[in-house]
C-alpha cells in the first residue's frame, strides 16, 4: 500500500515572509506543501495548517493584530476546533495569540532590538503535534529572528499555562538548562512556544522551517516537522 | 506657482538657482526649448540635471571604467547591472548611498535607502535575494555618532527584515572625517531568469500604451531632495530640509516586490521603472527616452496624500514605495487585478505617444512641454578642475613619516589585543545580529564570514558577495585606496572558493567643485579601472555620492566596492575559521615592511600616515586563481584574508571564528611588530590537513604564489613562538565585546 | 458629520514594559532624576463620519476594542474631540 | 509632590504614516466604512516628583523634547494629570 503524503497548508498573509520557506521545509520533510491565501475562506482540504513568519501588515499596529482578523482565520478556527493540527511560527504565533487561538501575547524584546541567531530549545511536552516524536527534556537547535518575541500573559493565564502544561518549548542552553542567561528576549519563564488546551494548536517564536536543511543552518526543526507531518497524516482536522 | 512655493532658502536668488541650476544650465534649457522655461519645467530640469541624477561631474571619468566581460549581461546605464551565473540565471546587483538623509534622520534615512535600492532590483524583473550595508561613521566616543550608528542599523534592519530580504553582509568602519557626514551605502542583489530580465531592450512599449503608477500615494516627500539634499552640503539647509524627511513603508515595499514580479511573470508589462530621485519626472522621462517616444502626463491622475499639491511638487516628489509600469490598454484590467490582490492602488497617469515630447498637464493646463531626452541625456557634463593636495608628490616619494620605520618598543600581545578591540577590526555582531540573515532559506554563510554565500535556489551554485572600502588608504593615496578596495573585495570572495565575476560600486566623496576632491575622484576611478581590468571583474554599475562635506571639510575619499562572485558548488565553500585541530597553517603571499596607513599605525601608534602598501595586481590575480583551484580540489580546511591588522589579526580572527587555537612561528627579517601587523597585500591564511600539504605547495608554486608554513592549529592556546602567547578566549572576549562597550551597553 | 477621536492604548499594569523601562533608565543620565513609572503605549487619532457624536463614539469604541488594543495585555480609553483640545 | 503626566507624540502633519494607513485600510473589512485620517503615534505616561506642577511640567516638556519625541519628524503635546482624568 502506498503511504499517503500529508498535505500541509501554509497561509500567505500580506506581509508574510517565510511562507515559501515553510512550504520548502514541508517538502524537504516529505510532505506536500499547499499555498493558502489569507483572503480565502478555503483550506483546500489540507491535513495541517502552518501560519508562517513575517511581518503581516508590517506589524505596524501590533504584531499579528490585523492578520488576526483575516477571512481565512474563520476556517483555521473551525479546523482547530475539529482537532486539526495548526502551527504558528513567529508572526504566525503572534497571529494565533491575537486571534485568541493561543493564550498570551508577544511584545517587544526586552533589549528593544531585533535578534537573529540560533538558540536551543528544551522540549517541555510531547503532547503537541510538533513534539509528539520528541521526549520532554530533549534539546533542539533552531534560529530565532524577531523583534517582538517576548512572551507575556496575565497572571491567571500564566498560572493556567504552567498548570495545564501548555508550555511546549523554553529557551535553554545546549545542555537543556533554563535560566536568565538563556533567555534571548525576556519571555516570562523563558517560554518560547505554547499550545492550546486540547494540544492541537501550537505557536513558537523560533523558526523550525529554517532548521531542516543542514547546508543553511542547524537541523533542530527536522523532528518538529516530522511530528507535524505525522499528526497531519492522522487526519484529525478532516471534515466529518 | 509662486517662487516662494519652491524654496524659501536663499531668498532673493532667481528661481533656477534655488533649484540648483547654474546660469549656463538655464541658458542651455532656453536653447533646448527656444523660449523661457515655465516654473514646473525648471523644477524638472533642476531635478534631472542635478548631480545626483545626471552624474554631470563624474560622467567623463566613469566612462573610462571597464564594463565588458564574458559574464556581463547588463552593464552600466540600467537600473542595475546583471551577470550570467549559468543555468539560464542572471544575478542583478547595485549599490547606492543614502548618506545625506541618514545624517538628518538615521533610522528613516537608512530604511528608505534600503527601499530605494531594492526597487532598482525589482525594476530589472529580479527577485531581491540579499542586502549588504557598508557603513562609515565618526568615532563612537560621541553621543551623536552612537545615535547615528544605532539609528542606521535599526533602520536597515527595520526595513530589510520587514520585506523578507536577508541582510548577509556589509562593513562598518570609523573615521573622524565621517563624523558630520556618515556614509551609508546599501547593496542589493537579485536573481532572475536571464531571458526574463526587464531592460530597455527586452520590452518595447507601443504607441497608445499607458503608464501606470502603483504603490504608495504621492506626498510632499523629499521635494527638492534631489537638488537640495544631494547637491548642496549639509550646513545650509539641513534645518530647512527637515520637513521633507521620508518615512519608509517596508510593508508597502514587500507588496511592491510581489506584485511587480507577478506582473512580469504574467507578461503584462511593456516596461517597468522604479521611482527614486526626481520621482515621477525621472521615471516618466527615462521610460519615454528609452522607448524613443513621447508621453502625455496628467498630474490630476496621480493619487495624492495631501491636497493642493503644486505641479512641481507632484513632479519631483520622492515619495517612497512607488513603481511605474508601461501597460498595453488590453492588459490594464489584469494589471489592476494583480495589484488589487496585493493591496496596492493603481492609477493610469500617462499615455505614450509618437514623437519625443513630454507634455504635462495639471488642472487642465499644460505646465510643461519638453523633449524627454533633453531631461535624461542632454544634461550638462563637466570636466571639473582637479588638483592634488599640497605635498602629495612629496609624500609619494619615500616618506619619513611612514610608521613602518618608527621604532616600536611596546608589548606585541597588548598591541594585538588593542587592535582586536579597535572599532574598525572588532566584531560587528552587535549590528548584524539585528538583521534577518536567514529569510528565504538560502544563506550558506551570512554576516561574519569573509564573503556572504547565498545559494541560487534549486541549484548547487551560490553567489559570493562582499563589500569593501579602504578609507585610510584612500585618504593617503586615493589611487591605491581604490585598487585595494577592489582587490580586497575580490580576495574576500576568492577565499570562500568562489570566482569574482563583476563589481558594482558606490563612490563617496566631498564637494566635486573643489579641485582636490575632483582629483581624489579621478584617482579613485583610475584605481578601480586598473584593478578591475587585471582582476577581470568589470564594472556593471554604481552610484556617486558627492557633497559629503560640512564646514568645509570632506569625508575621506571612499569608493566602496560591491563584489559579486560565483561558487559553482556551495558545498565546496571554504570557511574563514580554523575548523579543527591538527591542521597545518600556511600563509600565501609575501610580507613586506608596510605599515603605512595600517590599523597598527592608527590604533597603536595613533597616526594615519605613510604610504599604503604596494600591490601587484597580477600577483593578486594569481592568488585568486590558486584559491579557486584549491577549493575546487577540496584541499583547504579554511582560508581567511589578511586585511586590517595584517597577519596577526587574520590569525586571531580565524582562531576566534573556528574556536581553535594555534601555535605558529612568524619568522622573517622584519621586526616583530612589522612581521605581525604589516598590511602587505595579496595574502591569505589557509589551513590544510596533513594529507594535502604537498598538493597545496605544488599548486601554489604552479600559480607562482609564495607559500610559507607557519605552524599548526589546535587547543585553547594561541602561541606566537618566540613572541608571546594568549588564549582564544581572551581574544574572543575582546573582539566580541568591543562594540557593545563602545556603545555603552551591557555586554 | 465628522467626529475626531483619540484613542489611548496602555499596557495593563503589572506587565513587562520594555520600552517604558528603557526610557526610565536613560533619564538620570540626562539629568532627570525625579521621574518614575514611565509607561509607553499607543496613541491613535481617527475621524469617524456619523450622524451623532454618540454613534461615532460607539464605533470608535468597537474599533478600539477589536483592533486597536489587545484585551489580553492592554487597556484603552477614548478621548472625544473636545477633550483632545484640552491640550497644554 | 508627585505629578502624573501624559505625553502624546504624533507624526508631523504631511509625513507619510504607514502605520495609520495600514490600520485605515484594514477597517472596511471589519465592517467600519466611515473612518478616515487614521494616524498612529505614541502615548507616554510618567510621574514626576517636583515641588510645583509648573516645575514638573517644565521637566516633562524637556523630556518630551529630548527623549520621547524625534523633533525631526514628530510633534508632541503634554496633558497634565487633570486633563488625563477627563477620560470618557
Ligand atoms: N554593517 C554590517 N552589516 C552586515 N554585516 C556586517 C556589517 N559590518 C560587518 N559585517 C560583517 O562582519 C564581517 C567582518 O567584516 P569586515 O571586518 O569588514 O570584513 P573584511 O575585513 O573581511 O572585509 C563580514 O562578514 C561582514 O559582512
Ligand atoms: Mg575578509
Amino acid at each position: 500500500m502506498a503511504i499517503a503524503t500529508p498535505r500541509v497548508g501554509v497561509i500567505t498573509f500580506l506581509g508574510s515572509l517565510d511562507d515559501r520557506d515553510a512550504l520548502r521545509a514541508v517538502a524537504t520533510m516529505g510532505g506536500e506543501g499547499v499555498a493558502l491565501w489569507h483572503g480565502d475562506h478555503d483550506l483546500q482540504g489540507v491535513d495541517a495548517v502552518v501560519l508562517p513568519g513575517g511581518f503581516s501588515y508590517g506589524d505596524y499596529l501590533r504584531c499579528g493584530a490585523i492578520a488576526g482578523h483575516a477571512p481565512i482565520l474563520d476556517e483555521v478556527r473551525a479546523f482547530a476546533d475539529r482537532g486539526g493540527p495548526v502551527l504558528g511560527i513567529c508572526n504566525g504565533f503572534q497571529i494565533l495569540c491575537e486571534a485568541g487561538l493561543l493564550p498570551g501575547a508577544l511584545i517587544r524584546n526586552a533589549s528593544l532590538r531585533f535578534i537573529c541567531r540560533d538558540v536551543f530549545l528544551r522540549v517541555e511536552t510531547s503532547q503537541s503535534p510538533v513534539t509528539a516524536d520528541l521526549v520532554p527534556g530533549e534539546v533542539v537547535e533552531i534560529p530565532i529572528k524577531h523583534g517582538e518575541g517576548q512572551f507575556v500573559a496575565t497572571p491567571e493565564q500564566l498560572q493556567h499555562i504552567e498548570e495545564a502544561g501548555l508550555v511546549v518549548f523554553r529557551y535553554a542552553d545546549a545542555a537543556g538548562s533554563v535560566n536568565r542567561s538563556t533567555n534571548p528576549n525576556g519571555s516570562v519563564e523563558n517560554i518560547a512556544g505554547v499550545r492550546n488546551d486540547s494540544g492541537n494548536v501550537v505557536g513558537l517564536m523560533p523558526h523550525p522551517e529554517h532548521a531542516v536543511d543542514p547546508d543553511v543552518g542547524p537541523t533542530g526543526g527536522q523532528a518538529l516537522f516530522a511530528s507535524l507531518l505525522a499528526a497531519a497524516l492522522a487526519g484529525a482536522g478532516a471534515l466529518p | 506657482m509662486s517662487d516662494e512655493a519652491v524654496s524659501d532658502e536663499a531668498p532673493g536668488q532667481p528661481l533656477h538657482r534655488r533649484l540648483g541650476l547654474a546660469d549656463d544650465e538655464l541658458e542651455r534649457i532656453r536653447q533646448t526649448l527656444g523660449r523661457e522655461p515655465r516654473p514646473a519645467e525648471l523644477a524638472m530640469y533642476g531635478a534631472m540635471w542635478s548631480e545626483h541624477c545626471s552624474y554631470k561631474s563624474s560622467k567623463i571619468h566613469l566612462r573610462t571604467l571597464p564594463t565588458e566581460g564574458p559574464a556581463v549581461l547588463v552593464g552600466p546605464g540600467q537600473d542595475a547591472g546583471a551577470v550570467d551565473v549559468g543555468d539560464g540565471m542572471a544575478a542583478v546587483f547595485k549599490m547606492e548611498s543614502h548618506s545625506h538623509p541618514s545624517a538628518i534622520e538615521p533610522y528613516q534615512g537608512a530604511a528608505t535607502g534600503v527601499g530605494g535600492i531594492v526597487r532598482d532590483i525589482i525594476s530589472m524583473g529580479a527577485r531581491p535575494v540579499a542586502l549588504l550595508d557598508p557603513l562609515i561613521f565618526g568615532p563612537l566616543t560621541t553621543e551623536r555618532n552612537r545615535w547615528l550608528l544605532s539609528g542606521v542599523v535599526a533602520g536597515i534592519g527595520g526595513y530589510g527584515n520587514c520585506i523578507g530580504v536577508p541582510t548577509v553582509g556589509g562593513e562598518i568602519r570609523f573615521a573622524d572625517a565621517h563624523s558630520a557626514n556618515p556614509t551609508v551605502d546599501v547593496m542589493c542583489v537579485g536573481l532572475a531568469e536571464a531571458d526574463a530580465l526587464v531592460t530597455g531592450s527586452t520590452l518595447t512599449p507601443h504607441d497608445g500604451s499607458v503608464m501606470v503608477l502603483y504603490g504608495a500615494s504621492t506626498g510632499r516627500d523629499g521635494i527638492g531632495g534631489v537638488s537640495v539634499l544631494a547637491s548642496a552640503a549639509l550646513d545650509e539647509g539641513s534645518e530647512a530640509s527637515r520637513p521633507s524627511v521620508q518615512i519608509g513603508d517596508p510593508f508597502a515595499e514587500k507588496l511592491l516586490i510581489e506584485a511587480s514580479l507577478e506582473l512580469i511573470e504574467c507578461g503584462l508589462l511593456e516596461g517597468l521603472q522604479d521611482l527614486g530621485g526626481a520621482g515621477i519626472t525621472c521615471a516618466v522621462s527615462e521610460s519615454a527616452a528609452r522607448a524613443g517616444m513621447g508621453v502625455r502626463l496628467d498630474l490630476d491622475a496621480v493619487p495624492l496624500r495631501e491636497p493642493d499639491m503644486e505641479a512641481f511638487e507632484i513632479l519631483t516628489s520622492e515619495s517612497q514605495e512607488r513603481m511605474l509600469a508601461i501597460v498595453p490598454p488590453s492588459k490594464l484590467d489584469d494589471v489592476r487585478a494583480v495589484c488589487e490582490r496585493w493591496g496596492l492602488d493603481i492609477a493610469v497617469i500617462a499615455d505614450l505617444v509618437e514623437g519625443g515630447k513630454l507634455t504635462v498637464t495639471h488642472g487642465g493646463v499644460t505646465v510643461a512641454e519638453v523633449p524627454a531626452v533633453s531631461l535624461v541625456d542632454e544634461g550638462p557634463e563637466y570636466d571639473r578642475p582637479r588638483e592634488p593636495p599640497a605635498g602629495h608628490h612629496a609624500r609619494a616619494a619615500v616618506s619619513t613619516d611612514d610608521p613602518t620605520f618608527a621604532p616600536f618598543e611596546g608589548d606585541l600581545r597588548v598591541a594585538l589585543l588593542r587592535m582586536l578591540g579597535a572599532p574598525n577590526v572588532a566584531s560587528k555582531r552587535w549590528a548584524w545580529q539585528q538583521y534577518d540573515s536567514r529569510v528565504q532559506g538560502q544563506t550558506v554563510a551570512g554576516p561574519g564570514s569573509d564573503a556572504a554565500i547565498v545559494r541560487v535556489p534549486g541549484s548547487l551554485k551560490a553567489l559570493a558577495l562582499s563589500t569593501d572600502g579602504k578609507g585610510r588608504y584612500g585618504a593617503l593615496d586615493p589611487y591605491l585606496g581604490a585598487v585595494h578596495a577592489v582587490a580586497e573585495a575580490a580576495r574576500n570572495v576568492a577565499v570562500s572558493g568562489a570566482r569574482p565575476l563583476a563589481i558594482t560600486n558606490c563612490l563617496n566623496f566631498g564637494n566635486p567643485e573643489r579641485p582636490v576632491v575632483m582629483w581624489q575622484f579621478a584617482e579613485s576611478i583610475r584605481g578601480i579601472r586598473d584593478a578591475c581590468i587585471v582582476l577581470e571583474t568589470p564594472v556593471t554599475g554604481g552610484n556617486v555620492s558627492f557633497y559629503n562635506e560640512s564646514g568645509g571639510s570632506s569625508i575621506w575619499p571612499t569608493p566602496v566596492i560591491g563584489m559579486l562572485g560565483l561558487l559553482e558548488d556551495h558545498r565546496l565553500r571554504v570557511p574563514a575559521g580554523f575548523p579543527r585541530s591538527g591542521l597545518a597553517v600556511y600563509v600565501l603571499g609575501e610580507t613586506f615592511g608596510e605599515l603605512g596607513g595600517s590599523e597598527f599605525a592608527e590604533t597603536v601608534i595613533g597616526v594615519v600616515a605613510g604610504t599604503p602598501p604596494a600591490i601587484d595586481l597580477v600577483q593578486e590575480h594569481a592568488l585568486h586563481e590558486l584559491l579557486h583551484d584549491a577549493a575546487r580540489d577540496d584541499l583547504l580546511a579554511s582560508a581567511h584574508d589578511c586585511g586590517d591588522g595584517g597577519l596577526g589579526v587574520a590569525l586571531a580572527e580565524a582562531a576566534i571564528d573556528g574556536g581553535n587555537g594555534f601555535a605558529v612561528t612568524v619568522a622573517n627579517d622584519l621586526p616583530g611588530h612589522v612581521a605581525l601587523f604589516s598590511e602587505s597585500a595579496s595574502r591569505v591564511v589557509v589551513t590544510v590537513g596533513p594529507e594535502h600539504e604537498d598538493r597545496l605547495i605544488a599548486l601554489a608554486s604552479a600559480h607562482g604564489v609564495s607559500i610559507t608554513r607557519l605552524g599548526e592549529t589546535g587547543g585553547p592556546r594561541v602561541v606566537f613562538d618566540g613572541m608571546f602567547e594568549t588564549t582564544v578566549e581572551e581574544l574572543r572576549e575582546i573582539f566580541e565585546t568591543a562594540i557593545p562597550r563602545l556603545m555603552q551597553e551591557p555586554v | 458629520m465628522r467626529h475626531r477621536f483619540e484613542v489611548l492604548v496602555t499596557l495593563k499594569p503589572g506587565l513587562a514594559d520594555p520600552q517604558g523601562k528603557a526610557v526610565e533608565s536613560s533619564l538620570p543620565a540626562l539629568g532627570f532624576d525625579d521621574v518614575s513609572d514611565v509607561h509607553i503605549g499607543r496613541h491613535v487619532r481617527l475621524d469617524v463620519e456619523a450622524t451623532s457624536e454618540a454613534e461615532a463614539r460607539e464605533q470608535v469604541d468597537a474599533i478600539a476594542h477589536r483592533l486597536l488594543s489587545n484585551p489580553v495585555i492592554e487597556d484603552y480609553r477614548v478621548i472625544g474631540s473636545s477633550a483632545a483640545d484640552e491640550e497644554a
